[in-house]
């Protein structure tokens, strides 16, 4: 399985998808070669592809998806109150985000995330072995209660994406 | 008939590949081979034969370069069957006799190969019909020559005759060549023919003094004659077959035949008279003086050459036609008697194993045979009557009592010539007594006895024939010394009769004389050597050689003084030539402003070149800081892609982003081995130099940017607009113009960039094995090496990346991209991998050979080009059509994407073979010490 | 009226441009700069989208995608070189 | 001016302002920690807008169909994020100074 065609069938979706849009057309050319090369290529670069949790609920991971968008809609508002407000005034900090996440892509999903989203950025992963982190350092422009922002991320953000891969919590 | 003149060529250069290719065929399967071409050359001939000697001349001829007047052109007359006799002949008896000398551990392929080789140039002199193909061929046995004299490269007096003989005859050859240039300039073309039927013009023409000088500088040197005969002795370091082929039979004649080639064009003035005789002369009796106090039996043989091809000069200097028969018939007797003396010679020195006349003594009871053979061949030298050298000797003897070339004193040449011939008998007769008689030999290693049968044999030929002339001249060589003599002097020569006997006369009496006086001389030759002895002689090898290390030295000297290896300074030369050569003709015009006006200001673009410059000047200022320099000099790229996409070049911007990352990937791993910070060094003076210097660059640059700009250029650039997609089927300009218009450029440029990565991956393995344990300010780096975040991004980004290259190349003939971008784009995508996952990750992952990746990419791209040849068109003329295929609509399928695709592989292979080696070369080198994690 | 507002937005993206540039020469860390730098890509990609309506045209996308690609490629590569000196080991 | 027109121009208008943003904040804010918010977050997402911008004029004002422009938000909602992970790596590790109001400094991993 992990060297036919169709091993990756989001990934080839992904793939075909990006391949229309480049040509901006969805002639019988394009979508004839934009097949071909949506399995030709995730198979010809199958060596630089480890073994990933694969998606279980596509339902949610698309409600995921439109979730972040909104909140980085919002999140943005805030940047702006902070922004433009005085630097005197600024609660910059640090908080560790346990994590219950372990397998890698979940992990990069939830940290890319969590960048993206309510004035904060994924510093580090702690400790720093690869194989299973414990926290997440985050860095937090506008700090206000720690506790309450780790019961919020792990709660919006990490329990969804544990269902998404259906990983064992 | 003259369609069978290419094939004569063509035969040997079969043979050579043959021999080349499949070398573990056993030695008697080589000689074979090798002995094909002479065999198959004499079969060619034979059937031209009949109206060769009526006169007729058969001509073969292609355009080559017809704008230089240079044609393939292929004559062959008499004269040129002569010389190809001898060429073929002995070259055949030398090839069967090579067999026979050559040890065991002697490459027999190298040998024969450059046998063939030369004997392949030297018919070439002979069948060219245009003197600059001539030329050509000429050159090719002086470097075949060469090749084959220094055949024993572990020998040291191999090595520097052959760099001598180099030396002496290629100069000569350029002489020639500037000689043979004004020659056919004056004539009005390089054609044989037409020269040969304008030899009063050419002798009227002002020039004509330079061109014969230069002529005969090239015959000169090549021919041995005075003062440049040194060469000729040392060449004799050569294995015997060489020298009794190149170095007595045929290519030393090559002056001599360009000479007799010439004849009718360059001869037949008090110039050329005078020259041609006093250079003949002078080498006949150096020649003869000198091989009589020769110890080596090769040095006497060669001395002897050098006299007798001074002897032949002499004669086409002499101011009668007949001379010049006479000339011609002793070719042909020297090249036979002189090529068996050298068979014996290599015979003796192969089983006596030395070739010094004061050891080997008394040879005829070991080898009576030999012996024999070698007697009356040097019976023939000497001129002894009844062998073929007698003939001629009497022919020249008679030519020099009807001259008047040196006026008055005109009657003084026959006394040399008699002189010149008592020295011959002498040391014929100290060629036969002192080495077959004369005692017993002295200090030998091994005990000589006669060489294997079959080596014997090439000399009882041509000893045969030395006799058979000697008696039957007429019935053996009547006809085809007349032809060739008719051929070379283009009209028919006065009578003459090729008798064994003339009555008692004048030569006769000059024969008698000189042959007592020589045994006379052999006799006392005590008192002559005790004589020579006290002449200090600095052999002419020694005092070349001197010179060539001289000159080498002054070429280092001169290497040091223009390359001192300061980037600096060979940065600043340049820029100052460029400064020089461009600011010098903008000193001539009036204005920069030309006829277009200029256009409203862009602010926009304004304030972007702005940001340019800041970031430049930032990169200048904080130039020690290397890796804030490349930071700012990324934007100066980011800039310079925007301006570009902003006047309309998206090609230029998509291939300078891309360029620009693999810059900065490469200047960061070189950084790496640098120091951060390099300290500040320049004094003042340097920096007020410098800034001169650019200070002038920019005000030339900038001005010619101006001029250029506001003038309205009748560029090429409509021709392309206009023929793009008509001519190219892309709409593309920029893409098709690469690979279609000036493919033949871009097939040059990925060739380039192939060989650049191939010589970086190459000077790699040099580079010191280091790894800084602390960055700039003395922290230790960070201890994971590949973060988990990057990991998985960068997997993911991989089949994007490669979905994209794809994109960018296969629309790049009708839109921005093309094979170019898209390979960049593969090869960062590629190198991403190697950042975030190190190279022990990606190895066993990509499993390609990236030199072979840039060697396919290049063959893919020339095969593209060939493939037009199958068509009958020239190289790279592209190809391109549209097809219907029934629910995909229109496909264009060009030529020009193959093209692209070798473009795309080459690009790949060779920005990879870089980056990933450079950058797996720290890996290779990483110290055992590592931090904890 | 539309393509006065399309000039405007492009002005203060360009205006945005010089911003980085100050920031860019202003440091103090190497990071910073670098940020800075990474900032200047994003906003052209942001000039390139702007100046494509401008124009009427697509062609300008691939620039800014390869830039997006390209960028992020040159970035990360410093930032492994700050962090660990051999970026490919 | 057409109802798309002000759409448009109020998507870009949106899209710059927040471009802008994002190199103030990169001016403004105290440390490298704070700054980094700027790009990572503003950045995006007034590009996104000016991706939605440039959406809707190709896909409904010219009506010719324009999708390579997503293909460039999905890129930089890829990569910003590990950009800025990196980033914010090497400024702990060369231990840039946070302003002085900063919580958690404990927090930091100690090498």
């Amino acid at each position: 399985m992990q060297n036919s065609l169709f091993a990756t069938p989001l990934r080839s979706t992904l793939l075909f998808l990006v391949w229309c849009a480049l040509h901006n057309s969805v002639s019988p050319v394009v979508l004839l070669s934009g097949v071909i090369l949506a399995l030709l290529i995730p198979w010809v670069s199958r060596g630089f592809r480890e073994v990933q949790p694969q998606v279980k609920r596509y339902g949610l991971f698309g409600r995921y998806l439109l979730m972040v968008l909104w909140d980085i809609v919002v999140a943005n508002l805030q940047v702006v109150k902070v922004v433009l407000g005085r630097n005197s005034a600024l609660k910059p900090g640090f908080v560790l985000l346990p994590l219950d996440l372990k397998e890698p892509l979940p992990l990069t999903i939830l940290a890319a995330t969590i960048c993206l989203t309510p004035g904060t950025v994924s510093a580090e992963l702690l400790p720093r072995e690869a194989d299973a982190p414990q926290f997440l350092l985050l860095h937090v422009l506008d700090l206000q209660d720690e506790a309450a922002l780790i019961r919020e991320l792990k709660q919006r953000y990490e329990a969804p994406l544990q269902e998404i891969f259906a990983c064992s919590v | 008939m003259a369609l069978l003149l290419p094939w004569i060529l063509s035969i040997p250069l079969f043979s050579i590949v043959i021999l080349l290719l499949f070398r573990q065929l056993s030695r008697n399967q080589q000689t074979l081979i090798a002995l094909l071409a002479p065999i198959a050359g004499l079969l060619l001939l034979a059937p031209m034969i009949p109206d060769l000697l009526q006169g007729a001349v058969f001509q073969q001829q292609w355009q080559w370069l017809p704008v230089l007047g240079l044609q393939w052109t292929f004559r062959l007359d008499a004269l040129a069957l002569l010389f190809s006799f001898l060429i073929f002949g002995i070259g055949l008896l030398v090839i069967f006799y090579a067999r026979y000398y050559l040890s065991a551990s002697d490459p027999m392929p190298r040998f024969y190969a450059s046998l063939l080789l030369f004997m392949l140039a030297m018919l070439g002199i002979v069948l060219s019909g245009n003197v600059l193909q001539l030329w050509m061929f000429w050159e090719l046995t002086s470097i075949s020559s060469f090749l084959l004299i220094s055949y024993w490269s572990h020998r040291s007096d191999a090595r520097k005759g052959a760099r001598l003989a180099l030396t002496v005859t290629a100069a000569g050859g350029l002489a020639l060549l500037v000689g043979l240039i004004l020659l056919g300039q004056v004539a009005g073309s390089y054609q044989l023919d037409v020269i040969l039927s304008k030899g009063p013009q050419i002798i009227a023409d002002a020039q004509y003094p330079l061109i014969l000088v230069l002529i005969l500088l090239g015959a000169f040197t090549k021919s041995a004659q005075f003062p440049f005969h040194f060469w000729l002795p040392n060449a004799m370091a050569a294995p015997t077959p060489v020298s009794a082929y190149l170095h007595s039979a045929t290519m030393v004649k090559a002056g001599i035949f360009l000479l007799i080639r010439l004849y009718p064009a360059i001869a037949g003035t008090d110039l050329w008279f005078s020259l041609v005789s006093l250079a003949g002369l002078l080498t006949l009796l150096t020649g003869a003086y000198f091989a009589l106090f020769q110890h080596d039996i090769k040095g006497l043989l060669a001395y002897s050459t050098i006299s007798h091809l001074g002897l032949i000069t002499l004669l086409l200097g002499l101011d009668t036609d007949l001379a010049t028969v006479a000339a011609i018939f002793h070719i042909i007797n020297h090249a036979v008697f002189k090529a068996s003396l050298f068979m014996a010679a290599g015979i003796i020195d192969h089983e006596t194993g030395s070739r010094d006349m004061r050891k080997i003594n008394g040879l005829w009871h070991f080898m009576p045979v030999t012996a024999s053979l070698a007697m009356v061949a040097a019976a023939s030298m000497a001129g002894v009557p009844l062998l073929n050298g007698f003939l001629s000797k009497e022919m020249f003897f008679s030519q020099t009592l009807h001259q008047s070339v040196l006026g008055a004193l005109s009657w003084l040449l026959p006394l040399l010539a008699t002189l010149a011939a008592v020295f011959s008998v002498a040391y014929s007769a100290r060629f036969i007594h002192d080495v077959f008689f004369n005692g017993k030999p002295i200090g030998l290693d091994k005990i000589p006895h006669e060489p294997p049968r079959y080596m014997r044999v090439p000399m009882e030929v041509l000893v045969a024939l030395c006799i058979g002339v000697g008696v039957f001249p007429q019935w053996l060589v009547g006809d085809i010394l007349l032809a060739a003599s008719t051929a070379a002097l283009q009209q028919t020569p006065p009578a003459y009769s090729l008798a064994l006997w003339h009555g008692l006369n004048l030569p006769l009496l000059m024969s008698v004389v000189a042959f007592v006086a020589g045994i006379v001389l052999y006799i006392n030759r005590k008192e002559l050597f005790l004589f020579q002895a006290g002449f200090q002689s600095t052999l002419a090898i020694h005092r070349f050689e001197g010179q060539v290390q001289r000159l080498v030295q002054r070429c280092r000297q001169f290497s040091q003084w223009a390359e001192p290896g300061r980037l600096q300074w060979y940065i600043a030369a340049m820029l100052w030539a460029t400064v020089l050569l461009a600011g010098y003709p903008l000193l001539q015009l009036n204005s920069l402003q030309g006829e277009r006006g200029l256009l409203p200001t862009d602010w926009f673009s304004a304030v972007l070149v702005v940001i340019m410059v800041l970031a430049a000047m930032a990169t200048v200022i904080w130039q020690r800081q290397r890796l804030l320099a490349l930071i700012m000099i990324s934007v100066v790229g980011l800039m310079l892609s925007l301006l570009f996409i902003r006047f309309s070049a998206p090609d230029l911007a998509l291939t300078q982003l891309a360029v620009e990352v693999a810059t900065a990937v490469l200047l960061m791993l070189a950084l790496y081995f640098l120091p951060h910070r390099s300290p500040k060094q320049s004094a003042h003076a340097t920096l007020l130099r410098d800034l001169i210097l650019a200070g002038s660059c920019a005000i030339v640059v900038g001005s010619l940017a101006y001029l250029m700009l506001t003038h309205q250029a009748d560029s090429v650039s409509s021709y392309f607009l206009a023929n793009a997609k008509s001519g190219g089927g892309g709409t593309n300009v920029v893409n098709v113009i690469l690979v279609d218009f000036r493919g033949f450029d871009t097939f040059g440029e990925i060739t380039v960039l192939g060989i650049a990565a191939l010589g970086i991956y190459k000077l790699l393995t040099g580079i010191p094995r280091f790894k800084p344990s602390a960055d700039a300010d003395g922290r230790s780096w960070a201890l994971d090496a590949h973060p988990l975040l990057l990991r998985v991004v960068s997997q993911g980004l991989l089949p994007l990346a490669l979905l994209v290259s794809v994109y960018l190349f296969f629309r790049g003939h009708n839109l921005p991209g093309g094979g170019f971008v898209a390979g960049l784009v593969t090869a960062v995508a590629l190198i991403m991998q190697y950042i975030a996952h190190g190279v022990d990750w990606v190895k066993p992952r990509l499993n390609l050979q990236f030199s072979a990746l840039v060697a396919s990419g290049i063959l893919i791209a020339w095969l593209t080009g060939a493939f037009s040849w199958l068509f009958g068109k020239p190289f790279l003329t592209s190809w391109f059509d549209y097809f219907d295929i029934p629910l995909l609509g229109q496909i264009e399928l060009a030529s020009a994407i193959a093209f692209d695709l070798g473009v795309y592989l080459t690009v790949v292979g060779s920005t990879l073979l870089i980056l990933a080696n450079l950058g797996k070369l720290t890996t290779r080198h990483k110290p055992e010490h590592r931090g904890q994690i | 009226m539309f393509s006065l507002i399309l000039l405007a937005v492009m002005a203060v993206i360009i205006l945005a441009l010089c911003l980085n540039i100050w920031s860019l020469l202003r440091g103090p860390a190497v990071a910073d700069r670098l940020l800075a730098l990474d900032t200047m890509y994003i906003n052209s990609i942001a000039l390139l989208l702007v100046y494509g309506v401008y124009a009427s045209s697509q062609l300008y996308f691939e620039a800014a995608l390869l830039i997006a690609m390209l960028g992020f490629v040159s970035t990360v590569a410093v930032c492994k070189f700050l962090l660990r000196g051999d970026i490919i080991e | 001016m057409t109802t798309l027109e002000w759409l448009i121009s109020g998507l870009l208008c949106v899209g710059a302002l927040f471009v802008l943003l994002g190199s103030v904040a990169l001016l403004k804010l105290p440390d490298f920690y704070t700054r980094l918010h700027g790009p990572t977050k503003a950045t995006t997402l007034g590009l996104g807008s000016l991706v939605l911008a440039s959406m809707v004029f190709f896909n409904l004002q010219l009506e010719t169909l324009s999708l390579q422009q997503l293909l460039i938000a999905l890129f930089l909602f890829i990569s910003a994020p590990v950009t800025a992970h990196m980033l914010i790596k090497v400024a702990m590790h060369h231990k840039l100074k946070h302003h002085h109001t900063t919580q958690g400094v404990d927090k930091l991993p100690a090498d």
